[in-house]
């Protein structure tokens, strides 16, 4: 199964996409307390396919240090995982399984397009044939950061983007 | 515990002896039944453990008995198992009928 | 005596480069100075980038609002993956000659590769690689942008 | 002095004079406890920050410190964000022994806190079987995760969970064996009764070289025991993914997660009772003025101080070396630790009889 | 009587191993028929990352298609761009300037250092060291701020162009790079002192993956790979492009074919790699570093081939000209694609654990691999 | 009945049950867990009894050795997530029949007998005691020391250690 | 060798090859028949040893397919260019992954793009594209009108 | 505390764990999807089940384990009576031991210690 027949819209992808919910029986302070947590314990799936994921482990890296918010606890597996940094490009054989992993994940999860490829295909946008056209077609996307890698800085950007939309409580 | 008469530990034992023997006759496969045998021994170390707490407390005969019987159990589960295992290898099977083809 | 003896040194070689590895940590861990963590968004204000650094593509508006694109799409054509697109419309100059112009500049940052081709291949520098990097959005349309201002206009001169 | 033995006594004379004695009872178990789970969730919070840290300063970065001051509530926000996570049960999963499986290795790690002395007097049951107890108790948890490990029905899961198994049984054996050389210095496997021995120095000084290879293998079967780097096997990121609780998440993992770094705090507590005088202070010979002045550092700073060196030893461990492969993992307890073991408890044995320790 | 697919003998077990799995170091799908914990076979499934890049390249004036490269061995992203100009420079028939030389000389081995630096911290980080993964990203950050100061991005630089390099270095690159060469030295001793000496990282990497000099050849491996199996095939020896003719470095050979010799090549050739920087960096010659080539390269109808040795080992590059702007056909021979084909063979018999190893010493780069 | 008595009842319960799950699970897996427990569960009437030492050797032998030897061979030989088949009817009956009526006879020939009352004074011997009392005895070359069958055992483990490495590696006859 | 000696091995292997000029190394023309046995003999003719394959790559010319073999010897360093050229719609050709391992992945490469058949290849499937793919996208009337989008 | 310190650690154990999952089942809803209750395994659908035969060299371990653990079961009274007994003891268990490593000696000649 790959992409394409979601881009017909006919036949629908493995796995049905959510919102992701946060549950509406909590008082606004223990909402914020809970938000507070998740925000500021991002961890993410180890997932990258390509460049950007040189760029992601140099965030990960000494100079750029991500742990300093929390993020370090890089999880092999999706179950513990908060976060896909989609780091990379997205090829149609890819797509079931990053669906699957996305799927496979416990809620609340959240999700980082990371690079021009993540987004939109970036420089695989035009003649080719394979590449998923950003990786909204296939997983809700919560934070797009451009760049083609962005740099590590970009990327601290787009995780603190995401803490604070997970602050404001969507 | 002086409130619990020894015929009640005697009672647990005899019921998990029971117990075992029932595991025993019922099942057919090997790894199975060396369970329900563990049951059955360790009724009977109950029992040793039981008798020397209520009539001989000044004694530790039933305490090494039970040493000794967990010491042999140990070694005779040991043995059993490589023996299930060499079966299974020659066998495929560790069902207790299968085992009558052994040819060794 | 000799399976002994190989057995204990090996055991002594073992140990020794295992507390030569655990000493070289011990080191990092004692001499805070090694630390060459960098805060990003703390040092934002003492960050520099090195000049040629690629972040996206602008375009540069003088202080009249104008800039110096022709609208000649050399820049479209140049750039690999289809980043830019070039609208151009008909204008008439005051003294009635009529010349093509550019309307809207399409900048696709979520396409763009940051390699320059474009940059090289305009020839009147009316873009340039800007430094900014902190592109993270909520929505991947506000990636798209449109680089000449609201109701700029070409400098006088530029060819 | 502000002691925990005063403390502890005093609520306990407090509890015995104000109810009957089956309510004071009751109100003596729930504050047990109660501690008890404060106890477990105060090492969750402070380890995990602390092994953050410490990898981090290893290599040379900064670590968590954006979060509280200092990064200081780092873990109690991941905490927070594990108890709001959702927790799954696969469907392919044997479901009971899947969220039976946390269950067992907490209330393990429970148990083994029984005859831990925290500090002078501080102990919840100074019972008579001490180490015995700790190792018999300890043996349990192989348990937990071979049952965790089989009921994901996930092919990492197990292979983690075998791996778990042979590594935590082979290396009981050494464990034991550096427990029993101690044993036959002390002659009692009672805790208070160990550090007592220990009260004119400690065993890893006064037993002499065996004492400290045992010292050593003690560390490192532990080190294996608790599954930690660099015997990481069962949860072996780069081969097996997470191992034997790939499966597990949220809370449920949470519950693995925290009883390893309480199985690493016991069994560095085991080890510094036995070879660093538990919570005795450091004493060196006559020098006397110098005696009196460790004995005025409370006994459960002395305890907790050994407790985290030891443990930050263990961490040093896990931030420096690589894992070893199965094969090596056992051959290294079959062909070296036991033996040198056996050996060295022989060496042990004929300095206790000869008395020739200090 | 076990009809299961997933389990094809009795006792044995299919896992799979990737394509979202730490050790395949991107999206590799390995799948590894066990036994116990004895490999029986591991099959590679690629494609995970295929992304039409030669197809992409048809579309794609010669002026632009080099960018694309970079994307594929992205740790090499230089020299792969560097083969791509040599081969429109080739059809082409331009003199790249002396100047332009040197520079790209610099840069490969530059890119080469980082290359090897990531390789040696996630090799580490394979078989369970963590700690040199941050060590070695101390080391490539300060080649990637080199890099960034002159090529103005920190992987995917896009310097090379036909006819030399897009920029001239920047002022500062000469003494940044000396400070980096001296620091540098240090470092790679502590690497040994940490890694390359440990006992359990030897004892992981001896004997392991052991591959003949006949089998490195028929599979068809290239770089470390195959000069860790005693095979001669460095090009910048045997095929010497741009000044490495006119420099002095040695081609690292170990004849071990196991982990443990792909392991000391690297090392090896990170020594040599300074060794090379060292003598290029004072001798830069002036002058233009871009050759005058007209604004639409056009390459005459014809076959070019060109192939530099990457950090993975030899790229080559393989254009098919019809005389138009864009290539006719254009080929790609990546090292990664051919080095995997011998994982199968090399991980039989030994354990997971050693297929990460193995894995690690490849030291694969999957878009290299699947294009 | 006081809460020590309830606590005994509890354990003999969760002993017999267990017990009982573990001879007739159909999962092979949960069947050891359930011997597990079960087995657990002497221990704590060990405990219960006093008998601390007793208590620690069952769980280290019994939980930390056996069972973990009898997960390891059901990996081995078994399809573990499959069912067991269940035994034929008529055996079923016939022993469960056949354990129920021994039983019965068990406990009458029990009942007779039920005076077996203690002392309370007896129990009191340090428990402390045991374990190096246990010691001296076990080492003591007396008349009442079990020397003999302490070296005896090493030689029944060296056999039991022989017998399993010649038995379990021997390989198929199929095979070299 | 040089490229005149190679060219008269070559002929004695296979008389009826023809020749390309004016590339860097020799390269042979030739068809699918005898494919099989010239790669056999060149791969063990002492004088020739060509034991490594580099590169394998199938061109569409639109009337007909190539198959690129690109070969040298790691002992006497020299270079050998055969294009095998095969039938554009049924394009099938020997398999040399016996002779070289290499031309394992590679051929299944080019059958997975190009679509040319090796015959006797022990796994010919697709290597980079799903199973279920239809079409081979590198030829060069490949159409794709979902997922091509065309500049 | 005596002995009913290890019920009280038992059942706070238990609340403990309870607890912290029940808090959890509160509080988050989650999703539910086809591929959630799949098993994980890098994002691919596995193929057949682990609960099959494995086949491992882990059981020959477990074998030689199961025997040492006994004896070291009877080391504990041993190490604590050894000093007051003196050297008999250590004559003792000199043979006991030497015993045992004959079979230790075995196993390693025989390769049941080394990995199948
Ligand atoms: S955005 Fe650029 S750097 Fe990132 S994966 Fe795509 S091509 Fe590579
Ligand atoms: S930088 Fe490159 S990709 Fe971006 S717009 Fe310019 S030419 Fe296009
Ligand atoms: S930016 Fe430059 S190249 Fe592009 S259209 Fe304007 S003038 Fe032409």
């Amino acid at each position: 199964m790959d992409v394409r027949s979601q881009n017909n819209g006919n036949e629908p992808f493995p796995g049905e996409v959510h919102p992701t919910a946060g549950g509406g029986i909590l008082v606004t302070k223990l909402d914020e307390v809970i938000n507070w947590a998740r925000s500021n314990s991002l961890w993410p799936l180890v997932f990258g396919t390509s460049c950007c994921a040189i760029e992601m482990m140099s965030t990960a890296g000494p100079k750029y240090d991500w742990s300093r918010f929390g993020f370090e606890v890089a999880r092999a597996t999706p179950r513990q995982a908060d976060v896909i940094i989609i780091a990379g490009t997205i090829v149609n054989k890819m797509a079931p399984v990053l669906k699957r992993l996305y799927d496979q994940m416990a809620d609340p999860k959240y999700v980082i397009a990371m690079g021009a490829c993540a987004t939109s295909g970036g420089p695989f946008f035009y003649n080719t044939y394979s590449v998923v056209k950003g990786a909204d077609h296939v997983i809700p996307v919560d934070v797009y950061v451009a760049g083609c890698p962005p740099r590590p800085e970009a990327l601290l950007h787009a995780l603190i983007t995401l803490q604070e939309k997970i602050r404001s409580g969507n | 515990m002086n409130q619990i008469p020894l015929s009640h530990i005697l009672f647990v034992s005899t019921a998990l002896f029971f117990i075992g023997m029932y595991g025993l006759f019922t099942r057919r496969n090997m790894i199975t039944m060396l369970m329900a045998v563990e049951l059955i021994l360790n009724s009977v170390n109950i029992n040793f453990i039981a008798f020397n707490k209520y009539l001989y407390p000044e004694k530790l005969e039933g305490v090494f008995f039970s040493l000794f019987i967990i010491a042999i159990a140990a070694a005779e589960a040991a043995v059993a198992i490589a023996i299930i295992i060499n079966l299974y290898r020659n066998l495929h099977s560790i069902d207790v009928e299968a085992a009558d083809e052994m040819k060794f | 005596m000799a399976f002994l003896r190989t057995y204990l040194s090996d055991i002594y070689h073992g140990a020794r480069s295992l507390l030569k590895g655990m000493k070289l940590t011990g080191y990092y861990f004692t001499h805070r100075k090694e630390i060459i963590t960098q805060q990003y968004p703390d040092n934002k204000a003492e960050m520099k980038l090195p000049e040629r650094f690629r972040g996206e593509v602008v375009m540069l508006h003088d202080e009249n609002n104008e800039h110096a694109c022709t609208g000649c799409t050399a820049c479209e054509l140049a750039c690999p993956n289809g980043t830019i697109k070039i609208i151009t419309k008909i204008e008439t100059s005051p003294d009635g000659k009529k010349k093509k112009a550019l309307d809207t500049f399409i900048y696709h940052l979520e396409l763009c590769t940051m390699c320059n081709l474009c940059i090289q291949a305009c020839p009147t520098d009316a873009i340039k690689m800007a430094q900014n990097f902190e592109h993270s959005v909520y929505d991947r349309s506000q990636l798209t942008k449109n680089l000449n201002k609201p109701g700029s206009k070409i400098r006088e001169g530029v060819e | 002095m502000l002691s925990i033995e005063n403390i502890t006594h005093s609520i306990d004379v407090w509890l015995y004079g104000t109810f009957n004695p089956t309510a004071a009872l009751l109100l003596e178990s729930l504050i047990v406890g109660l501690c008890a789970i404060t106890l477990f969730a105060v090492l969750g919070l402070v380890l995990v920050l602390m092994e953050r840290k410490v990898s981090a300063y290893m290599q040379i970065r900064l670590g968590p410190n954006r979060v509280g001051p200092g990064g200081a509530l780092q873990t109690v926000a991941d905490t927070l964000k594990l108890a709001m996570k959702e927790g799954l049960t696969p469907d392919g999963a044997d479901k009971f022994l899947f969220n039976l499986a946390p269950f067992m290795v907490i209330v393990v790690a429970m148990l083994i806190l029984v005859p831990v002395a925290f500090a002078k007097g501080t102990q919840i049951w100074d019972i008579n079987i001490g180490v015995l107890y700790i190792s018999a108790v300890s043996s349990l948890s192989v348990i937990g995760i071979l049952m965790a490990g089989w009921a994901s029905n996930n092919k990492y899961s197990l292979l983690g969970a075998m791996r778990s198994g042979a590594q935590i049984v082979s290396y009981e054996l050494s464990a034991g064996l550096s427990i029993i050389s101690i044993v036959t210095l002390t002659g009692s496997l009672r805790i208070s009764d160990i550090i007592d021995s220990q009260q004119d120095g400690w065993w890893l000084f006064k037993g002499h070289i065996p004492a400290m290879i045992s010292f050593v293998i003690f560390i490192i079967a532990v080190t294996a025991e608790t599954n930690r780097a660099p015997f990481d096997l069962a949860e072996a990121e780069s081969e097996l993914t997470a191992g034997f609780h790939t499966e597990y998440s949220g809370m449920k993992f949470a519950l693995f997660f925290l009883a390893e770094y309480v199985n690493i705090f016991i069994v560095c507590a085991i080890a510094a009772t036995l070879f660093l005088g538990g919570w005795m202070p450091l004493h060196i010979g006559h020098w006397t003025a110098f005696n009196h002045a460790m004995d005025y550092i409370p006994s459960s700073l002395w305890f907790i101080g050994k407790t985290f060196f030891l443990i930050f030893v263990i961490m040093w461990f896990r931030w420096t070396f690589p894992r070893l492969r199965i094969d090596q993992l056992l051959s290294l307890e079959w062909k070296y630790l036991l033996p040198l073991s056996l050996f060295n408890l022989l060496l042990m044995t004929l300095i206790s009889i000869k008395g020739w320790h200090f | 009587m076990i009809e299961e697919i997933g389990t094809t003998e009795q006792g044995e077990l299919v896992v799979n191993l990737g394509p979202q799995h730490p050790s395949t170091h991107g999206v590799l799908h390995l799948v590894v028929t066990l036994s116990g914990e004895t490999i029986k076979k591991v099959e590679p499934h690629l494609g995970y990352i295929h992304r039409s890049i030669e197809k992409m390249c048809e579309s794609l004036s010669y002026r632009q298609f080099i960018y694309v490269t970079s994307r594929m061995d992205y740790l090499s992203s230089h020299i792969n761009n560097h083969g791509c100009a040599l081969c429109v420079e080739k059809g082409m028939q331009i003199e790249v300037p002396p100047r332009a030389k040197v520079i790209r000389v610099l840069m490969d081995e530059l890119t080469r250092l980082a290359s090897h630096q990531l390789w040696w911290g996630a090799m580490a980080m394979d078989v369970g060291a963590l700690t040199p993964f941050f060590y070695a990203f101390r080391e490539r950050e300060a080649i990637n701020d080199i890099m960034e100061e002159t090529c103005g991005a920190r992987l995917t630089m896009n310097y090379m162009a036909p006819g030399g390099v897009a920029f001239d270095l920047h002022p500062d690159f000469q003494r940044k790079v000396k400070d980096f060469l001296a620091f540098f030295r240090t470092k790679i001793d502590e690497y040994d002192e940490l890694v390359t000496d440990n006992i359990i990282f030897q004892r992981r990497m001896e004997g392991i993956g052991y591959l003949s000099s006949e089998d490195a050849i028929s599979y068809g491996c290239t770089g470390p790979t195959a000069r860790g199996s005693g095979v001669s095939c460095d090009i910048r020896k045997s095929v010497p492009y741009e000044v490495y003719s006119q420099v002095q470095f040695e081609e690292v050979l170990e004849t071990g074919g196991d982990c443990f010799a792909r392991y000391n090549v690297r090392m090896g050739e990170m020594r040599q790699s300074i060794s090379i920087i060292e003598q290029l960096i004072d001798n830069i010659p002036g002058g233009e570093f871009l050759a005058k080539t007209k604004a639409v390269l056009k390459l005459p109808k014809g076959e070019f081939y060109s192939k530099v040795e990457t950090a993975r080992g030899e790229f080559g590059v393989y254009i098919i000209s019809e005389g138009g702007t864009t290539p006719y056909r254009i080929k790609f021979r990546s090292p990664g694609f051919s080095n995997l084909s011998a994982l199968d063979h090399m991980a039989r018999g030994h354990k997971i654990g050693d297929l990460v190893a193995i894995m690690g010493t490849l030291d694969l780069v999957i878009p290299d691999i699947d294009r | 009945m006081n809460a020590s008595a309830v606590v005994f009842y509890i354990l003999s319960a969760f002993i017999l049950a267990t017990g009982l799950l573990a001879v007739t699970s159909r999962k092979i897996f949960r069947t050891a867990i359930w011997l597990l427990f079960s087995l657990t569960g002497v221990a704590g009437l060990y405990f219960w009894l006093g008998m601390q030492f007793i208590a620690a050797v069952q769980v280290v032998v019994y939980v930390g050795g056996i069972v973990v030897l009898i997960i390891f061979s059901i990996f081995l030989t078994q399809q573990s997530g499959k069912d067991l088949p269940s035994p034929l009817r008529r055996r079923t009956v016939f022993s469960a029949l056949a354990a129920c009526i021994g039983f019965a006879l068990t406990c009458l020939l029990l009942s007779r007998y039920s005076s077996f009352r203690v002392k309370e004074s007896d129990y009191d011997f340090a428990p402390d005691m045991s374990i190096s009392a246990i010691g001296n005895q076990l080492l003591s070359t007396s008349e009442h020391g079990y020397v003999l069958p302490f070296e005896v055992i090493s030689i029944l483990l060296l056999a039991a250690m022989i017998g399993c490495i010649v038995i379990a590696m021997k390989s198929k006859p199929g095979d070299k | 060798m040089t490229k005149e000696e190679l060219k008269i091995s070559v002929t004695e292997l296979l008389p009826s090859a023809s020749f390309e000029e004016g590339s860097e190394w020799t390269t042979v023309l030739t068809g699918p028949d005898g494919w099989d046995s010239f790669a056999r003999q060149v791969r063990s003719a002492p004088q020739l040893d060509f034991d490594y394959l580099f590169c394998v790559t199938a061109v569409d010319w639109k009337t007909h397919i190539t198959v690129v073999y690109h070969l040298t010897s790691t002992v006497h360093r020299h270079t050998l260019v055969v294009k095998v050229k095969l039938d554009h719609d049924h394009p099938e050709v020997a398999t040399v992954s016996g002779i070289w391992r290499t031309a394992e992945f590679h051929e299944r490469e080019a059958y997975d793009l190009m679509g040319v058949v090796f015959t006797g290849h022990p796994d010919l499937r697709r290597l980079f594209l799903t199973d279920e793919w239809k079409g081979w996208p590198l030829r060069k009337d490949y159409e794709d009108p979902v997922n091509m989008i065309k500049l | 505390m005596g002995s009913s310190s290890l019920i009280v650690l038992f059942f706070a154990g238990v609340a403990f764990a309870a607890g912290g999952i029940a808090a959890a089942r509160f509080f988050v809803k989650g999703t539910k999807n086809r591929q959630k209750g799949e098993a994980y395994e890098c994002g691919i659908p596995t193929s057949g089940t682990p609960w099959n035969q494995f086949s491992i060299g882990y059981y020959l371990y477990a074998l030689i384990f199961l025997i040492f653990d006994v004896e070291l079961v009877f080391m504990y009274p041993w190490a604590v009576a050894v000093r007051r007994i003196g050297m008999p003891a250590l004559v003792e268990i000199v043979i006991f031991l030497f015993i045992l490593f004959m079979g230790f000696l075995y196993a390693h000649k025989k390769g049941a210690l080394k990995w199948m």
